[in-house]
């Protein structure tokens, strides 16, 4: 077994024992995993329309996988991706109402919002951070709460006058496409899915190939050779958290100006910054891992709520099922031991 | 299973109601149908419905699907209407944007929303009078309000939580001019802590009836007003429920003795608008375009049963019924603002 | 004759590669046992093996004659066997004495007695000679101090045979000297110790026998009252070893760093450097010779702009400095060997190549507009590591990978590749063996003789008097003498270097 | 309001809200001093307030007034099994541990959430009938002043979690398995080399923090929310992870942070009723408590450092 081979033989064989594992919970609780399976699968990829919504729904998780992972890679864990991506949620949906502008200008200005306010809330923790060596983590949990709230201040108070909910924004800002949509039966596939594939060329591009991406890295393995190396540490950590918060705000305007259209208050998280942590460690702080590990999530999210219809069986089986496999890919060491032992016994 | 799973959508994309089974499917928020609140009565409804129609839970009869987020509505709302259920509820009025939208693009569907209004020929949209239902449980505090002290835990501000505030407001004040209302919002259908700080404030400063419309948050509330009775057997405090009768919650064993905290509850007979929209729709007289507002008059929103603990239960129930047919005849008008609320006088 | 410890045909692998193959080491009761090689010789790995860290694949340990498996530390210890391991094993935010008594509290009723710990620690201290304060942090105490407690650790565990893993090379000379003491001390309280050490001197001066080995293999064991240096090094590296670095007289011109009035804080606040006045001219090696812990580290990392200077000047080429950004300051023409080539010199986790242009990345070739240019760097480093001979299987390596010496060689590379006025080296040859301390000799070296500044810091005097051109003491954080190190002894510096004047310590001119 | 009757509202408020994040946040503390980080606390609590609630329903006329007691030791105990998936995840098989604590969230969540609808055919159970209660804390109750503030109208659970708080501290700090437990989230090869289990001593710092995590799991859901449901625990463990950095992983100082979140908590619900601060938009109140958590952190706490070797894998024989 070559070590290449192994490599992607790994994630896979960690995928495999996660659906086993979810097996055997179904028949132990007494469903039928065959059936579970097949509604899995024909509730993500059944029809055009559950494939466009799939790829709808692994857009955000793909851009709030790079926000985590590029904060990851210079060292910094944010958390506070949550708070980003409801901030750029907001800010594109109010960019998006408040000017009547030609689409050429007003989707790149709301789009831009997003980005803006996703990295201005994570500009705070990195500028914190870096200044008073205060922990992002605690800072990042703060700042979803704070970001939370004040969105539904804004909503209520700033956008509208006393309403749950802004109004849809107009064609000119939105990233809806009727042709996309025809495509897939009426799906809520939007361009965002190729933004999110050009910010996974752009962490990939950023961190690998240029001279801004060696200090990142640099810093994040090693903040006192960065120092010794002529790197301002403090610049970088404030840049990371900063583009990881770009990111992140670019998910929200994925929801804002794609999916919805519109910003509705929130009694709690969306959840999708928490699931950008897995799909981020899942696809192990790379690109192009963030980008496979998002399909996986959003694939499982989406055909997940065809289970109970189809099946009958409760979709939290996929949270468990989705959680196995993090477990297992997280624990690969041990496959990849036994994988060894294998290929050594083979050798002999 | 991809071939299969195709040809099921390509059958039944045309939906609608089209074969002699009539079927429905609701899809909740992320609550699920035993939030204790609309999603649990809109539940209740489809299924009371269905039992008297002998139809199956599944697809061909009627089931719901539970979201697992605002993004899952969609993707719900579609696959209940491709699945072929000739009526598909939207719960909540978060799926207003969601149905509307796909109501145009399946016009041959039909579609119901509740608490929101969707201006779609094939869209049946659902109102309720909150604040009369609150209105009621209004006068049942101000009637057993000892201290002239009154709290109000509402969940987010919205427009629904304002008609309950508003009502509840006018009911107090119709039914003893001396009280005042203590009114306070959590920010939160789901924070059960903060329902309890918040409740635990207002009793403290002396409110003796608290009413929540607060969703989970209201959860607090009960847990106060338990473990306060449960403290202090001879504290008379007490509490309101919300959306479905809610005296279960109120029950607690104080000074060696099983009573209740809970006085009333304002109910919001989702089942009721469900079941009658439904059985409009089965019998081909779906309100497509309409928005139906359920009231008192129409078995929308009521009051639950007084808890008979209290000691002046029989002036309450009379009074309450005064009240309700004022309000059915219409000869009163209940505030669902704010607004309204200021020029509102109960004569 | 008695072994306490007998390792016989221990044979050791990691994954294929064979650390130890087929060794023998026999020690006596009551000797100091050397046990001497290359860097990378399977020194550190044999010993981890008698400890318990490691289980041999093969070979057979006795114990005062028995036959005994050792599968663990704590075997090892009951054993009598206690290491003083290479890199200190001790927890920074733990005392002394919660440090000693680890694994082996001493409580009353569940609960630590610090009192009795403390007092028991203060009487091995006291009868062994090891001074330490059982109730100061690790963090705050020396390195000297540190190994003490390391030694006392395996004392309070009852250890009749120490293992000491490079023990000297972190120490300062004075430290050096108590060590030797405290383990001839050790020796006549019936121990038996076991040496490992690069530094033949210390070896000849209180050992009794020597094992060599290298690259895995056992070579011999000889008696120290047999042999000489010469032949020690020789039969460690297998070919004739050159002490003392040859060169040629220094032709120094012009000042190229002039540090004038210097006064620099320490972490915790403490002015170390106190209006400190030094000069390093072109084509010299100035080397700065002190008692770790007077100011040192705190005035390179002033100079390499790592540490803010609260005042006084330091001008490279006429050119002031002070306050300036390390970026600067290496632009200016500053070569920096760090002191600690993991914390500061490396990332470890690049590799050989891209830690090959951790200070010229954004230059070009090696980056145009931002973009790095990979085919640039790695033949940048493909050269750089032919040219400076580090051992590596690749450029692309990662620089976890390499062994201490051959990090440094890398370091070294880079830096004078650079081409810098000033070249910095910070204890540059500390724990290396004396094949690559001959490399990185004739390194600096070359470098003055091209013309070059170098400032050279080491704790090493033999390093110190050979190397450089003019010797500058520092003392308390100022430089309080400079001398020839042709007309000055090891005792003048010593005594220079423990505060007395020049007068007192002897007649060395003026330079 | 007089400042007393302010102060009997905030004191017991605070001290309720914060007991579920001392238990949780001391947990985070013996995980991460043994060098195994923890961020499935969230999910440990979901498992303890999940047990608790399905123990207390069902064995409710078993065991009487004791029930919220016993569901609570069961709910310590799920919480210490669930926990050791982390330990074996991150210590034996090296998986990175935040993805193993992400992993433990995720599982935590959905497999509570599957257990219900399988059990109760439904998506949340009912009220228990037995929780936590207010009591007065009999003797206290009647010191002057501090009686009323501290001790009236507060719950067991309250104090408790001040207790063990101490108890921790004792624990990790005076007695050899504290010091042994430091030493491996330190320096793991040093205690090796002092013939300490590091495996053994991580273990247990995971599963003690399981335990806990479940208390305090159990605590929230039996004194507070009175049943399971999805929105049970959504975000109390990371509020408790918060707390634990905030206290610089000391225990004490983890139970002063979790206090001092119940504190602000409590101080933005009763500001609404206070004259000086009703005017301002209510919003400013709501993020109060995550503003001055921000600001104590910048402006006098400062720099917090985890145990050297947290989330850093023992390989025996690595360097
Ligand atoms: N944990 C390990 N994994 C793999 N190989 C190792 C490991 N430890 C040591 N080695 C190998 O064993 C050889 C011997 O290493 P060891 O540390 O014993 O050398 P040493 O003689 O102590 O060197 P030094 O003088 O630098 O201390 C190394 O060159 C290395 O190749
Ligand atoms: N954990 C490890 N896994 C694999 N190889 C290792 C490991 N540790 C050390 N090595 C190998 O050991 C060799 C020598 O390492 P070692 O640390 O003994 O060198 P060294 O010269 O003694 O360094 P130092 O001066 O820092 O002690 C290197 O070639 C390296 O590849
Ligand atoms: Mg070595
Ligand atoms: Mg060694």
């Amino acid at each position: 077994m070559s070590k290449r081979f192994r490599n992607i033989l790994t994630p896979l064989i960690a995928l495999l024992l996660g659906i086993i594992v979810g097996t055997i919970i179904m028949v132990a609780t007494g469903y039928n995993a065959a059936d579970a399976f097949g509604a899995l699968w024909g509730g993500a990829f059944g029809s055009s329309y559950y494939f466009g919504e799939v790829i709808r729904q692994v857009t955000p998780y793909i851009l709030a996988g790079l926000a985590v992972a590029f904060a990851f890679r210079v060292g910094l864990f944010n958390i506070g991706v949550e708070g980003q991506f409801i901030v750029g949620w907001l800010a594109s949906v109010w960019v998006g109402l408040a000017f009547h502008l030609p689409k050429i200008i007003h989707l790149p200005l709301a789009i831009l919002a997003s980005i803006v306010a996703g990295a201005l809330w994570a500009y705070i923790p990195g500028l914190l951070k870096a200044r008073f060596r205060v922990h992002e983590v605690i800072v990042t949990i703060m700042m979803n709460y704070i970001a939370l709230h004040f969105s539904n201040y804004i909503i209520q108070h700033v956008i509208t006058n006393g309403k749950e909910r802004t109004p849809n924004i107009p064609d000119s800002a939105s990233l809806a496409s009727p042709w996309l949509q025809s495509l897939t039966q009426f799906s809520r596939l939007h361009w965002g899915i190729v933004l999110a594939v050009i910010c996974c060329f752009i962490m990939w591009f950023l961190l690998e190939k240029t001279t801004r991406g060696f200090e990142l890295r640099a810093v994040g393995y090693n903040q006192d050779a960065a120092h010794y190396a002529g790197m301002s540490v403090n610049k970088n950590i404030i840049l990371s958290m900063v583009i990881s918060g770009a990111f992140a705000g670019l998910a929200g305007a994925m929801e804002g100006l794609g999916t919805f259209g519109y910003i509705a208050m929130k009694s709690s998280f969306t959840g999708v910054g928490f699931n950008g942590i897995a799909v981020a460690l899942l696809g192990a702080n790379s690109a192009i891992g963030v980008f496979f590990a998002a399909i996986l999530f959003g694939a499982l999210e989406v055909g997940a709520l065809n289970m109970p219809l189809q099946a009958g069986v409760p979709n939290e089986l996929v949270d468990i099922i989705i959680a196995l496999i993090v477990f297992f890919v997280a624990s690969s060491y041990i496959i990849r031991w036994f994988l060894e032992r294998i290929s050594k016994k083979e050798a002999k | 299973a991809c071939g299969k799973a195709t040809d099921n959508t390509k059958n039944n994309t045309t939906g609608g109601n089209k074969g002699n089974t009539f079927s429905v499917g609701m899809v909740t928020d992320v609550g699920g149908i035993d939030d204790k609140s609309f999603n649990q009565s809109a539940w209740k409804g489809l299924q009371e419905f269905g039992k008297d129609n002998n139809m199956q839970k599944g697809k061909g009869g009627y089931d719901y699907l539970q979201s697992q987020s605002d993004a899952d509505y969609a993707t719900n709302l579609n696959t209940l209407s491709r699945q072929g259920f000739s009526l598909v509820y939207g719960i909540g009025f978060m799926m207003q944007n969601d149905v509307d939208k796909i109501a145009k693009q399946q016009p041959k569907s039909h579609f119901a929303i509740i608490d929101a209004e969707v201006k779609e020929p094939n869209v049946a949209s659902v109102l309720f009078k909150e604040n009369e239902g609150s209105f009621l449980a209004g006068i049942a505090a101000g009637m057993t309000t000892k201290s002239n002290k009154i709290g109000f835990i509402g969940g987010m501000e919205s427009a629904v939580i304002e008609r309950f505030e508003a009502g509840f407001v006018a009911g107090v004040k119709a039914a003893n001019p001396n009280a005042t209302v203590d009114i306070q919002y959590a920010a939160s259908f789901t924070d059960a802590a903060k329902g309890q700080a918040i409740a635990s404030r207002m009793y403290s400063s002396g409110d003796d009836v608290i009413f929540a419309a607060a969703g989970a948050t209201g959860n607090g509330l009960f847990k106060e007003a338990r473990d306060r009775k449960s403290k202090n057997p001879d504290q008379a405090i007490w509490a309101i429920g919300v959306d479905s009768d809610q005296s279960p919650e109120g029950v607690v064993t104080a000074g060696g003795k099983q009573t209740n905290v809970v006085i009333t509850s304002s109910m919001k007979r989702v089942d009721n608008a469900v079941k009658d929209l439904s059985t409009k729709a089965k019998n081909g007289n779906f309100p497509g375009g309409k928005t139906t507002t359920y009231g008192l008059a129409e078995d929308g929103v009521g009051l639950a049963p007084i808890n008979p603990d209290i000691t002046n239960k029989a002036d309450i129930e009379k009074a309450v019924s005064d009240w309700s047919g004022k309000i059915k005849s219409g000869s009163l008008k209940v505030p669902a603002t704010r607004a309204e609320l200021k020029t509102f006088s109960a004569k | 004759m008695e072994y306490v410890i007998e390792m016989l045909n221990i044979r050791k692998e990691f994954g294929g590669f064979v650390a130890n193959d087929n060794i023998t080491l026999q020690v006596k009761k009551g000797e100091i046992h050397a046990l001497l090689g290359e860097n990378g010789a399977g020194k550190s790995t044999l010993m981890n093996v008698l400890f318990g860290l490691y289980q041999p694949e093969q070979g057979e340990i006795r114990v005062k004659g028995k036959s005994v498996k050792i599968s663990n530390p704590n075997i090892a210890n009951e054993l009598g066997i206690g290491m003083v391991h290479q890199h200190f094993m001790l927890v920074d935010k733990f005392t002394v004495t919660e440090n000693i008594i680890l694994g082996k509290e001493i409580t009353s009723g569940g609960r630590i007695n610090l009192k009795k710990a403390e007092k028991e620690v203060r009487e091995i201290s006291e009868r062994y000679g090891l001074a330490v304060d059982p109730q100061a942090k690790i963090s705050e105490i020396s390195v000297g101090m540190q190994q003490r407690v390391e030694i006392l650790k395996t004392l309070y565990r009852g250890a009749e045979i120490l293992i000491f893993d490079e023990p000297s090379a972190v120490l300062t000379p004075q430290e050096i000297i108590e060590l030797m003491q405290i383990m001839k001390t050790l020796i006549k309280e019936g121990k038996s110790i076991i040496l490992i050490t690069h530094k033949l001197k210390e070896i000849m001066e209180v050992a009794d026998r020597c094992t060599v080995i290298r690259k895995g293999k056992g070579i011999g064991t000889v008696n120290i009252s047999e042999t000489n240096p010469n032949e020690l090094a020789n039969l460690m590296v297998g070919r004739e070893v050159v002490f003392k670095t040859e060169k040629i007289a220094a032709n120094p011109k012009q000042d190229v760093l002039d540090v004038k009035d210097l006064v620099v804080k320490d972490a915790r606040g403490v002015t170390v450097v106190d209006g400190l006045d030094l000069s390093v001219r072109a084509g010299e090696i100035v080397g700065i010779a002190g008692v770790d812990g007077n100011g040192q580290s705190e005035l390179i990392e002033a100079i390499t702009g790592l540490r803010k200077a609260e005042s006084g000047s330091i001008k490279v080429n006429g050119k002031e400095l002070l306050g300036f950004s390390p970026r600067k300051i290496t632009e200016s023409g500053v070569g920096h060997i760090p002191q600690d080539r993991h914390k500061h010199g490396l990332v470890l986790n690049y590799p050989i190549a891209e830690n090959m242009v951790l200070q010229t990345y954004y230059k070009k070739p090696f980056s145009k507009s931002g973009i790095l240019n990979f085919k640039e760097i790695y033949s940048k480093a493909k050269k750089l590591i032919t040219e400076f001979d580090v051992r590596t299987p690749s450029e692309y390596t990662l620089a976890r990978a390499l062994s201490g010496g051959n990090q440094q060689k890398a370091i070294i590379g880079r830096e004078v590749d650079r081409n810098p006025d000033l070249l910095i080296a910070a204890q540059p040859t500390r724990g290396l063996d004396v094949g690559a301390i001959e490399f990185i000799h004739k390194r600096l070296i070359e470098q003055r003789d091209h013309g070059k500044a170098v400032l050279l810091v080491s704790f090493e005097l033999d390093e110190v008097m050979n190397v450089s051109d003019r010797i500058a003491v520092i003392y308390e954080g100022k430089i309080v003498a400079v001398v020839n190190p042709r007309e000055t002894t090891e005792q003048e510096l010593g005594l220079l270097m423990a505060g007395s004047n020049r007068k007192e310590a002897g007649e060395g001119t003026h330079v | 309001m007089s400042l007393m009757q302010v102060l009997m509202i905030i004191i017991p408020s605070t001290l309720l809200w914060a007991a579920p994040l001392v238990f949780t946040a001391l947990g985070g503390v013996f995980s991460e001093r043994s060098g195994v980080v923890n961020i499935g606390l969230e999910g440990l609590m979901w498992v303890g307030a999940f047990t608790s609630i399905v123990f207390n329903l069902t064995f409710v006329h078993t065991f009487g007034d004791a029930t919220p007691w016993v569901s609570l030791f069961v709910a310590m105990i799920a919480g210490a099994i669930f926990s050791i998936l982390h330990a074996v995840a991150s210590i034996t098989f090296r998986a990175d541990h935040t993805v193993s604590g992400v992993a433990i969230n995720l599982l935590a969540s959905g497999l509570t959430l599957f257990l219900v609808k399988f059990i109760y055919n439904k998506g949340e159970t009912d009220i228990i009938q037995k929780g936590f209660n207010k009591i007065d804390i009999p003797v206290l109750k009647d010191i002057p002043f501090f009686g009323k503030v501290f001790f009236q109208n507060t719950y067991w659970v309250s104090y408790l979690a001040i207790i063990v708080a101490i108890i921790a501290w004792y624990i990790i700090y005076k007695t050899p398995f504290g010091l042994r437990l430091r030493s491996v989230g330190e320096h793991p090869m040093a205690a090796d080399t002092m013939g300490i289990n590091v495996t053994k001593m991580r273990y247990l710092g995971v599963i003690i923090s399981g335990a806990l995590g479940g208390i305090g799991g159990g605590v929230y859901a039996e004194a507070i929310s009175s049943n399971f449901s999805h929105a049970t625990i959504s975000g109390q463990g990371f509020m408790a992870l918060a707390a634990m950095i905030f206290g610089k992983w000391h225990p004490l100082g983890a139970m002063g942070a979790a206090l001092f979140f119940g504190f602000a908590q409590s101080i933005s619900i009763i500001g609404s009723s206070l004259p000086f601060l009703k005017t301002i938009p209510s919003v400013y109140l709501l993020v109060a408590p995550y503003v001055l958590t921000i600001l104590a952190l910048t402006g006098f706490i400062g720099r917090a450092e985890a145990p050297k070797a947290d989330g850093v894998h023992y390989i025996k024989g690595s360097r």
